[in-house]
């Protein structure tokens, strides 16, 4: 049973210093006009968890061009000069995660599990300060979940009780980010009656929708 | 050569690694013009890791801000009839699981062990590694596809110096020059370019090569 | 009180736990009756483990063949508007996630520290603890709803004799005698049912309580 | 691109001993069909892991009741009378497993992953033999990924390239059994050409398919 809020009214619950995981890749099911609305009001030292740093100008690139973002946790910032620049000044903090584990580590702060258990990064960089696990003589990561204050994702169809149909590859870690936050906002393309979506086709269930906004075509 | 003559001849020899059905991700580069050499009849599936399965051919298109699909890079892709859009968990399940039959990807230093590094030059460039970590480490068969030097820098190595993508991932590298196995005992020289000499690949190659009695020919 | 009306005791003071929009799942058996005591303007979103959140009211309907949705007891079901199929994993992050608000279950043994023993009787009765593991560690309140005894030997112990279903995880037990709160320093009556006298209610209870000083009253 | 066999067929490349995931929850989305064709032919000395045992006469049960099972692993038996007497008298051995541990085992199977980290079964017989990991102070047992040589499992529309939609509460196991077994058959209820399901209502891509066969409506 998600709540309906204006785009200012979503704005304004997160917090200076809050953890906000956003959903997206490349800006493709991101919550474009959220993230305006989040820009217009200003906030101060988020933690971002995303795939990427978008490209400048989109997505949550946004975000991070207009100085709100202490520390970004992604896989890939590489279509993102700035980002580059910003780190080189100091004026951001970025931890790269391989994407296959971030993706299963969000998962696991969704579902009560004590992590993830991935051969991604044995060998390499992303292993150093994690606990080595060996399940019948093979080598596995211990990845810890990922929880976060807020996620923010994108919904193309979204019913009133929450439900997510997805168009596209718009999908990508939306569902996931859904289930891993403290409290998830989700921007509907198109808001929907119950019903609309057959229930064998919802993707994300809307138990775990706290606020709907709308956003309205693109 | 020219980069063009070049790029054909690798993405050429790549292509012929696929059967009809192979279930195939392409890096970005490269990687994406081995379809168009695919022969008559075997048709692959593209993997996106973004979340498509049965991705189309590359569109001819350049970033939008309205692409409800894109592919890997972030571009407007589009997704075959028969084809499925999942989310980014389940992607990387089925690259980490093995479902993936070929992973193709571009290389910065490639060594004797089938070691990989292609994600990150420290100091220089650190864009991240997106999800090539997990294609090196999961693919069922990973396969470098590159120019075989930097300007000239051999970027087949005896040991990478480069932090790691994946170690020991690579069962394959194909460059202008030839095809390259990794195999427990070294590297083996499988084809050559008739364009290059024996002497001009193993100088432009940072390791001993293990050369057969007969070596493949990698262009007819 | 005949086995109706205790039902309708437990199941009616369960239904208070509940406010709208609460995600629960009932056990099979006594549970199921919860909804049907709810409040006008309470909706709670009924979860069943095998796949189905928003599942209607029990359909009176024996097993058959051709159902396409059944509940957790594999009984003919419908899911309502608003609701959504989903996997078996994905049910079970719902559960251990802490997604579902309340967990309704039966016990053949609960004790003061909130241990539950439901799913074995060794060398009797031995069907399998089917989701009721996941529900009691992962559910966000587990209530236990049951009879107080089994016919006249106390359910409620010092110390569960049966192998766990989970340790530490009851928040409450109803039964027809009265409303029992597994709370740090022991087991709180928090309500005691009219119908039965303080000392009935120590007598059927194999554990020591806590009795705060104004009791609540079970039934109004 | 899943191959169409003939339930014989299908049913005939199942040899004596094998492993065989078989998909369904009391028999809602069990490949009716092809266990019937399994009985038939008869096999011997399965290992079987499906949720429960059905009922007598229903699902997977008859599998059992024809005296083809070795060993089935499960989450729940009690519905199923004939289980209990073929346990007691030797004839079956049952393995239980808590359901959402199995359900993230099989899936772990599939996916790569060295297991999974569950707090469930913490302090009980579940624990027995089973690692325990500390993540920041809690306790989670591993549970070891579990595959497969076959998996059968049900679709209501499968289309010729093997992806699958799942009507109702049939979905359950099934997808999660066709990313984890050397072999994949999928009885479907009806055959669509590709391009009928939606690229974004696939619940289980194609790739994971090797074998179609025809169940037809029920």
């Amino acid at each position: 049973m998600a709540k309906l809020l204006s785009l200012e009214q979503a704005a304004r619950m997160i917090p200076d210093g809050a953890s906000v995981m956003v959903g997206g890749f490349m800006g493709c099911g991101s919550p474009h006009r959220l993230i305006d609305a989040i820009v217009t009001k200003g906030v101060r030292g988020l933690t971002v968890y995303c795939n990427d740093a978008g490209w400048p100008g989109h997505g949550v690139a946004r975000l991070i061009t207009a100085g709100l973002v202490k520390t970004l946790n992604a896989t890939h910032v590489g279509l993102n000069p700035e980002v580059a620049a910003l780190m080189a000044s100091g004026g951001l903090e970025v931890r790269l995660i391989p994407q296959g584990t971030m993706a299963e580590q969000i998962r696991a702060g969704g579902n009560g599990t004590g992590g993830v258990l991935t051969p991604t990064g044995i060998g390499t960089m992303a292993a150093e300060g994690r606990q080595v696990v060996d399940v019948d003589g093979k080598r596995f990561l211990l990845e810890k979940p990922i929880r976060a204050d807020f996620a923010i994702i994108s919904g193309y169809q979204v019913d009133h009780t929450g439900n997510i149909w997805y168009k596209g590859s718009t999908r990508n870690f939306n569902p996931l980010m859904a289930t891993a936050a403290d409290t998830v906002i989700v921007e509907a393309d198109t808001l929907v009656e119950d019903g609309c979506i057959e229930p064998e086709n919802v993707v994300t269930p809307g138990i775990f929708i706290d606020y709907i906004v709308k956003g309205g075509a693109w | 050569m020219d980069k063009e003559q070049l790029k054909s001849v690798i993405a050429g020899r790549a292509a012929k690694e696929l059967k009809d059905g192979d279930v195939v991700n392409l890096g970005i580069g490269l990687p994406t013009l081995i379809p168009g050499f695919l022969p008559p009849g075997v048709r692959v599936i593209l993997h996106s890791e973004n979340g498509i399965i049965g991705m189309g051919p590359a569109l001819d298109a350049g970033q939008q801000q309205q692409a409800f699909v894109v592919d890997a890079g972030g571009k407007p892709a589009k997704c075959m009839a028969g084809g499925a859009f999942i989310d980014s968990a389940t992607s990387f399940g089925i690259i980490r699981g093995g479902h993936v039959d070929a992973s193709f990807l571009g290389a910065i230093e490639v060594d004797r062990e089938g070691n990989l590094a292609n994600w990150i030059i420290p100091g220089k460039k650190v864009p991240g590694m997106g999800g090539a970590m997990d294609l090196a480490a999961g693919a069922r068969r990973v396969i470098v596809v590159m120019e075989h030097t930097n300007k000239g820098t051999p970027k087949i190595l005896e040991r990478c110096s480069l932090p790691l993508t994946a170690e020991k991932c690579v069962d394959l590298i194909i460059t202008e020059m030839g095809v390259f196995e990794v195999t427990p005992e070294g590297l083996l020289l499988k084809e050559i370019n008739d364009e290059y000499s024996l002497e001009q690949v193993k100088a432009a190659t940072g390791c001993e090569l293990l050369i057969p009695e007969a070596i493949g020919k990698m262009t007819e």
